[in-house]
């Protein structure tokens, strides 16, 4: 009997991830003891209505269509999926780099393979969505993406956002392969890069605008051609042909401001660094890792650039030892008491430790973190941070329906996932309760 | 509040002290609500629910609070050399056995004050796995402050490794099997007992083959795990399996030979499989104990690792035992720590809320009855 | 308590995966019954209890408590043995730090988690020889396992089964100088030359000798070769080319050793002598061309036949994978062997009986009879049609693959 | 007419390079007939006692009652099974080398690397195999093109059968790339080659208008990925593992290419979208794995050309030198039929199908009327491993003789005894 009985629950487990029947027809009506929206605080006893996909409304007395689904979650809590913005997820054996220093027209999708197994395990802990970058061996290493861990086989169909922000790193790479150069040289080579960029993007309009006056003139004279063949006009001289530059024309993206560069850094210097190039360039910064924030908290705070902190406790990576020496676990906290936008990822040894990310909340919230806040940097903030909070990150009418439900608090760290649906569809559920 | 006050007058031993608390986990007999500690003289006095709080004597009030006995990390390796740049093994000779790791060991080292700061109050101080025989481990208290009695064992057993980690391309042995052999020789030559003048590995041996000192052994994996029980069983060694994380395929042997567990870190690996583990073998009947192995891991996570393993399926009762009288007990010092009971040395730990929280973070803690860490509010 | 419900089912279907039916007795019905010790049985019956063969043979009456596995009208053969297997260890299987080691055991690293167990009984293959790696002159003693038990101890069928000695290229190896010692002495150096090989292994015999003719044994190592001085332990041999056979047969002479030749790339060409000695062969795979045999091109000179031209001139011969993992699987070995010439039956014992013989474990396995092991291998069809699939493989009475 | 001359010039001398000897030079005859005990036609049923009347190497008819013209040659193989050759339509073996250095080189070609002498192509002829087509390895970007060959003839001009046909792309990062700069790389070059297009078909127009002569060629560096593009050249685009399998796809549908996909074993994941495309696949030799599964941590054994088998994917197997069976095609179609593959699908398998991939199944892959006359004779079943494959024709010629095989007996047939050198010491 018992046999049979786990035999269903092994198989629910494993067949829900596959399972990739589309509710979008059918409604869906979640009767939630306690929703913590994020957004804003927590709603008791009432209901979330989905409709195709989306989060259609939330409150206590919603008109529930008779066939719609009833999921009834009285007694638990329910919140948006969370997100694991330092995950490494689906990378191909942790190859993350190409071996080249300036390489930001690289695409992190085109280094992932969706048919990893550990996935359904990573989702099924009520993380929805992971950020996924290049890694640190490139100063600059090219761009990142949002997937979604709705159990497709094809990163096109997980994608929601790529091209978030390009990735650099100052000081991590400087031991490495990539390039022999100290950090001071890091710092140049990237300001040069830049430097060139700027000079592209003014020789690109001055040929734009030539291109331009040409075919004006190219216009004018087949109009004088056809007025009278036979009188003798000198033609106009094409402009020699414009060769875009996609590593420039990248960058060039990041110039004017259409997507953050995300800068890996560590050490106080390097964050002044990054700072100081932000000031420098006008570009829009996003400072990764941030290791030894807590040290300058204020300059952070007055920059007013966001922060993807991470790992909050040194036992969830091998990092560059130098780099994290002055590591404390109390980053996260100070950070966010001085008022830093600050999003927790894991950045964890392998793909599958994305699980833990409300283990790294719940830690940071031991070492000081208001719990709000810890929530927030794993759903909310980093939805904004990478853009896509129009979408993800919080539960409010018109969002995706990626939604948790748990068996308590999610900073309880004895709370089980219960439930995971994303856009509607259930990729996991705990079959087996007594 | 009252912590303040308690602090100037902290310090000396004599004093006795009154600890009021909301929770009082005893671990060896259930959870007291508004209880009481009395302390004297560094030692537990009484605990209890109702016990009046004699006169004159100092009260911290901690009635919001919870508190536990000192944690005790089952094997790590803080305080050695560098801060960051540990030295646990000395890899010139594969048979290291009179190494003891004491003498590697910097009291003042920034570790342990960190390691208080996570309710770590006594550890087992442990060579690396990177010797076949590794040396002399050593089971400390971390009230360096007081010189008294710091060190409660000097040299606790001795440290063994069949791992392949203590397989090195340009150093004999180079393979499992030479390995073992190799270990076989030794012991063989420690049992055989023959008096030739100054060996010092040899005397050390005999503590294991012939005095029934524990052996601590690093064993990862299945076939790992066989090989040290086989060396166990041919010597009839008093054994203590280290990071036997894949213990739970064979429970079934290591129970009946009741082999206790230092378990790894649950953060170093993230598959469901894996994080699992630890809880089946505890419910198979195995005794484990958890060890953060610092510095591959933060001294913070070693409460994370009982938290997860609770998650992942161990009971929270067994989970708090592997933190602290368990422990006690694998290290031969139950006696004076693991617990909150008469008699017991006065290392409690103060939390604001359930040790099995991770949310629930370390405010106070306690050695012999003084105050050595105390969380500032920043 | 949940996950102990995930778990005790998992465990659940594991055990119901590897042990159906905890009942004493099983009995196979067949259409043909290979028992590779007598004549082909037709419709037979096979009894099982307890992990041995009870009864076999026709018109047996079977128990109604028994488990009837039904066979139909497919070939029943004995499991395979593999006389020479790829090691199931983990890690480096050379002990590098001298080139003399008999007292090594391989026994004391077999991996019962290791994938290639799982995957060669799959391929019907339920006894293995397993020996230490192949960079050492003297490696140290070999094992004969099973690939079932969740310890060695448990997989053991014959530990200290054969000492293993390596006359081939591969012996010059893995020449690694000791830390902090320099390259002169020549000692800690591998053996560079083959002259050296063999000078070495008639240096550790002499030695073993005359430490036995002084009575009092100091050397746990000498004391090991001595016992194989004097038959205690069969001695495995690697030799590929001609020229070494023949060295190897020399001194086998001088010292009366008894060899087992193992890979004999080009043992056709000495089949007489090796015949005349009595001296058995496990060969390794057959090679197409010196392209893909290995990095010394040992026995360039193939001959696919090799198999079928000792069996011929009167050698005990056996077909093994050759230590080589990617599980070539035994019945395509014998049935390229046929291809190419060789007996069928002889091919046919080539991989069940003759290895357990050699290996001296042919009271247990390697043959149906009463009283052997049930390590009994359903096949779909004729065991030398390479397109027969194992369909069941039965090993100590138990089900393991299906 | 001038092709039969060169075709006997070919066996002609195949048959000195076999035999060693010009005297068993087969006569070379118009009209041959055929008496096969059975004949394996792969399109239709097997015929037994059947005749193929061959003329001038083209299969005139087949069948039972053909009645046989008084002037016919008949070759008596009434106890033969006779079937079209073997075809192999990927294989990087037979070069000296597989691979250029550099990751873009679509410009060279595997014609001047053919070695025609390498023991491969004697071994494949022995195994039966009479058509293949010979690409760059696996480990750049774009390869070259590649040549389809028959595996008689001394020099690569009389094996040749057609040249310049397929070009190879890999998706397997070589060297010291990631897969990101891999496909980066990719991308660079096609944007520039449209990019040089663009810039010639300017100067073409400028020149029109300027009523000049235009006599300037396209970049020969650039041609073989232009003809890709126009569909004269097919793209085997070669996948490591099954995360490729979508850009390999991509790719084709992006370019609209003709695409045959070669495969390693890892992209049985990628089934799915494999049968969805509907693209021609060439499997890797590796027919079986070994998977862990995850919950009950026992091995499983995959079968590769089961699963594509079952989701009704055309495809061809390839050989390899690694193992045993391996290294027959036989072989490789007899092992998907072990684990439950139709005998019929195996066998076109490794005819009909291959030869529809690389173009030639207009002469090549089956018996019917009007094919070339390249056939087998086998002494037994083809997917029996103990039947030989005893004579091939190709094109009406007998090239292949088991009993002349010289190197077949040596390699079969004990030794002449040495006398053992007597001891002195």
């Amino acid at each position: 009997m018992k046999n049979i009985k786990g035999f269903v629950i092994l198989a629910s487990l494993l067949l829900l991830f596959l399972s990739v029947g589309t509710l979008s027809g059918q409604e869906i009506a979640i009767k939630a003891g306690t929703i913590l929206p994020i957004s804003d605080a927590p709603i008791e006893n009432s209901t979330i209505l989905i409709k195709d996909r989306k989060i259609a409304a939330i409150g206590q007395n919603i008109a529930v269509d008779a066939d719609a689904r009833v999921i009834d979650a009285s007694g638990k809590y329910v919140m948006p999926g969370m997100i694991d913005s330092q995950s490494r997820l689906f990378v191909i054996d942790n190859e993350l780099n190409e071996r080249r220093s300036i390489a930001p027209e690289l695409n992190i999708l085109d280094g992932l393979d969706p048919y990893i197994k550990e996935a359904p395990e990573v989702a099924a802990q009520g993380v929805t969505a992971v950020y996924i970058t290049p890694g640190s061996r490139s100063l600059i290493g090219g761009s990142g993406a949002v997937l979604k861990l709705n159990g497709s086989k094809d990163v096109g169909k997980m994608l929601l956002k790529d091209n978030i922000a390009v990735k650099a790193a100052i000081g991590v790479s400087s031991n490495n392969q990539s390039s022999s150069l100290g950090r001071l040289a890091n710092y140049s080579s990237i300001r040069e890069a830049l430097l060139e960029t700027k000079i592209y993007m003014h020789n690109k309009e001055k040929h734009d605008r030539e291109q331009a006056k040409y075919n004006k003139k190219k216009a004018e004279y087949d109009k004088k051609k056809e007025a009278r063949p036979t009188e003798k006009v000198e033609k106009p001289k094409r402009p020699a042909r414009f060769r875009p530059n996609p590593t420039r024309e990248v960058l060039a993206k990041v110039l004017s401001k259409e997507i953050p560069l995300q800068i890996e850094v560590h050490r106080v210097t390097d964050i002044l660094n990054a700072l100081r190039l932000a000031d420098e360039f006008g570009f829009k910064l996003i400072l990764d890792k941030c290791t030894e924030g807590y040290l300058i908290a204020e300059e952070i705070a007055r920059s007013k650039s966001p922060v993807i902190l991470g790992p909050v406790s040194s036992s969830f990576a091998d990092m560059p030892r130098l780099e994290y020496r002055h590591h404390d676990i109390r980053n996260a906290a100070i950070l966010s008491g001085k008022g830093v936008k600050l999003a927790l990822g894991v950045s964890g040894r392998d793909g599958a430790s994305s699980k833990f990310v409300a283990l790294a909340a719940a830690i940071a919230v031991a070492n000081g973190m208001d719990r709000d806040m810890a929530l927030r940097a794993v759903t909310l903030t980093p939805a904004e941070i990478l853009g896509v909070a129009d979408r993800i990150g919080s539960l409010q009418v018109g969002k995706d329906a990626d939604i948790v439900i748990l068996s308590g608090h999610p900073l309880d760290s004895l709370s089980q996932v219960e439930m995971v649906l994303i856009e509607g569809k259930t990729v996991f559920e705990r079959k087996d309760q007594q | 509040m009252s912590i303040s006050f308690c602090l100037t007058s902290s310090g000396s031993e004599s004093q006795s002290l009154a600890i009021r608390a909301s929770k009082i986990w005893t671990i060896t007999d259930g959870v007291i609500t508004n209880g009481v500690i009395i302390i004297n003289e560094g030692k537990i006095q009484s605990v209890g629910e109702n016990i009046e709080i004699p006169e004159g004597i100092r009260v911290l009030d901690m009635s919001d609070k919870d508190v536990m006995p000192g944690m005790i990390d089952a094997h790590c390796h803080i305080g050695l050399s560098l801060d960051i740049f540990s030295e646990m093994d000395e890899t010139v000779a594969a048979v290291a056995a009179d190494m003891l790791i004491l003498d590697a060991f910097n009291p003042y080292s920034d570790d342990v004050k960190k390691a208080l700061s996570c309710g770590v109050t006594t550890i087992m101080l442990a060579p690396g796995n990177r010797n076949p025989v590794g040396g002399l481990p050593a089971v400390l208290k971390l009230d360096i402050s007081k010189a008294n009695d710091w060190v409660l064992v000097r040299a606790a057993g001795v440290e063994f490794s069949v791992m392949n980690e203590a397989l090195m391309f340009d150093r004999e042995p180079t393979s499992r099997a030479g390995l073992m052999d190799l270990i076989r020789e030794e012991l063989d030559k420690a049992k055989e007992d023959k008096d030739d003048g100054f060996n010092p590995t040899r005397d050390i041996l005999k503590r294991v083959v012939v005095a029934n000192k524990t052996a601590y052994i690093w064993a990862r994996n299945v076939d790992e795990i066989a090989s040290a029980m086989a060396i166990v069983d041919e010597y009839e060694l008093k054994a203590v399996l280290v990071t036997a994380e894949q213990g739970d395929e064979i429970a079934d042997m290591i129970a009946e030979r009741n082999l206790p567990v230092i378990y790894p870190p649950l953060l170093l690996s993230s598959r469901d499989k894996d994080l699992k583990r630890a809880g089946k073998m505890a419910n198979s009947g195995i005794k484990i104990a958890f060890a953060s192995l610092t510095p591959r891991t933060d001294l913070h996570d070693l409460r994370t690792s009982a938290i997860l393993a609770a998650k992942y399926g161990l009971d929270t009762e067994t989970a708090l035992k592997s933190l602290t009288i368990n422990a006690a007990e694998i290290l031969g010092v139950a006696d004076r720590l693991g617990s909150i009971s008469e008699g017991k040395d006065a290392d409690l730990v103060i939390l604001n809320g359930d040790p099995l929280q991770l949310t629930s973070s370390i405010e106070m803690v306690l050695i012999n009855g003084n105050i050595v860490y105390q969380r500032q509010e920043e | 308590m949940r996950i102990h419900v995930i778990l005790l089912t998992f465990l659940l279907l594991v055990s119901a995966f590897v042990a159906p039916g905890r009942a004493e007795v099983t009995v196979i019905k067949a259409g043909k019954i290979l028992t590779m010790s007598g004549e082909p049985i037709t419709d037979g019956v096979i009894l099982v209890e307890d992990g041995k063969i009870a009864e076999i043979g026709t018109g047996i009456e079977i128990p109604e408590e028994a488990v009837v596995i039904d066979a139909g009208k497919s070939v029943v053969t004995p499991g395979f043995v593999d006389a020479s297997a790829p090691a199931p260890v983990r890690g480096d299987l050379n002990e590098q730090s001298g080139e003399i080691t008999p007292t090594l055991r391989i026994s004391d690293a077999l991996d019962p988690q290791s994938k290639t167990l799982k995957r060669v009984v799959q391929m019907g293959v339920t006894t293995l020889f397993v020996s230490p790696g192949p960079q050492n002159v003297i490696g140290g003693l070999g094992v004969v396992v099973k690939p079932s038990g969740k310890i060695p101890q448990q997989m053991i069928v014959k530990d200290e089964a054969a000492l293993r000695i390596v006359m081939d290229l591969d012996a010059t190896q893995g020449n690694r100088i000791p830390r902090y010692q320099s390259p002169t002495n020549f000692y800690y150096r591998r053996p560079g030359t083959r002259m050296a090989i063999i000078w070495m292994l008639r240096k550790s015999f002499f030695d073993a000798q005359r430490q036995a003719d002084s009575e009092q044994i100091e050397d746990p190592n000498l004391a090991i070769l001595s016992a194989a001085l004097n038959d205690e332990i069969p001695i495995h041999v690697n030799a590929r080319r001609a020229i070494v056979i023949r060295a190897a047969l020399k001194v086998a002479d001088e010292y009366g050793l008894k060899l087992i030749f193992q890979e004999c790339t080009e043992g056709y060409k000495v089949a007489k002598q090796l015949a005349e000695k009595k001296i058995p062969v496990v060969l390794g795979p057959f090679y197409y061309y010196p392209g893909n045999m290995g990095q010394y091109r040992e026995g360039r000179k193939v001959n696919w036949n090799n198999a079928g031209i000792l069996a011929k001139a009167g050698v005990k011969v056996a077909l093994s994978s050759g230590e080589q993992s990617g599980a070539i699987d035994m019945l395509t070995a014998a049935a390229f062997a046929v291809r190419h010439g060789m007996d069928r039956d002889e091919a046919l014992k080539a991989i069940t009986i003759t290895p357990a013989e050699i290996l001296g474990v042919a009271e247990r396995v390697g043959s149906l009879e009463k009283g052997k092991d049930a390590d009994i291998v359903i096949l779909s069809g004729d065991p030398l049609d390479v397109t027969t699939r194992v369909e069941k493989v039965i090993l100590n009475g138990k089900t393991v693959y299906q | 007419m001038k092709s039969r001359s060169h075709i006997t010039f070919v066996s002609i001398l195949l048959i000195v390079f076999i035999t060693g000897s010009i005297t068993d030079a087969a006569p070379v005859r118009k009209k041959l007939a055929v008496e096969a005990g059975r004949i394996i036609t792969i399109v239709g049923k097997d015929i037994k006692n059947g005749v193929i009347l061959i003329e001038d190497g083209t299969i005139k008819a087949v069948g039972t009652d053909v009645e046989i013209p008084w002037d016919a040659f008949v070759i008596e193989a009434k106890d033969r099974v006779v079937m079209p050759g073997f075809v192999m339509a990927h294989t990087s073996s037979g070069l000296d080398r597989e691979n250029e250095n550099m990751p873009e080189v679509p410009f060279i070609s595997t014609f001047d690397s053919i070695d025609p002498i390498s023991t491969f192509f004697e071994d494949s002829l022995r195994d039966g195999i009479v058509a293949m087509l010979v690409l760059p390895g696996n480990n750049t970007l774009l390869g070259g093109t590649g040549t389809i060959v028959k595996p008689c003839g001394r020099t690569v001009e009389a094996m040749l059968i057609k040249r310049y046909t397929g070009l190879k792309i890999s998706l397997r990062p070589s060297g010291n790339t990631s897969r990101m700069g891999h496909m980066q790389r990719f991308r660079r070059y096609i944007s520039d080659l449209k990019d040089y297009l663009e810039d010639y078909e300017q100067r073409k127009a400028d020149a029109k208008e300027e009523k000049k002569p235009f006599d300037e060629e396209i970049d020969v560096t650039k041609q073989s990925m232009v003809d890709l593009s126009n569909k004269k050249l097919t793209a085997f685009i070669y996948c490591d593992r099954a995360a490729d399998v979508p850009k390999a796809i991509e790719i084709q549908k992006t370019h609209g290419l003709n695409t045959v996909l070669v495969l390693s074993p890892d992209c049985y994941k990628a089934v799915g979208l494999i049968a969805k495309s509907k693209l021609p696949v060439v499997l890797d030799s590796q027919l079986i794995i070994w998977e862990t599964n995850e919950q009950t941590n026992e091995e499983e054994m995959k079968v590769i050309p089961m699963i594509f088998h079952k989701a009704g994917v055309k495809f061809a197997f390839q050989t390899d030198t690694s193992q045993y069976g391996r290294r027959y095609l036989w072989y490789q179609a007899a092992t998907a039929v072990k684990y439950g593959m139709k005998r019929q699908e195996a066998l076109k398998s490794i005819t009909l199908y291959p030869a529809q991939f690389i173009g030639v199944d207009n002469r090549l892959g089956s018996i019917e009327t009007g094919k070339e006359a390249t056939i087998l004779f086998l002494t037994g079943d083809p997917l029996d491993g103990q039947s030989w494959v005893d004579q091939v024709m190709i094109a009406g010629e007998i090239v292949y003789e088991r009993a002349k095989d010289e190197r077949l007996k040596k390699l079969l047939e004990p030794p002449l005894e040495i006398q053992e050198p007597k001891d002195t010491d």
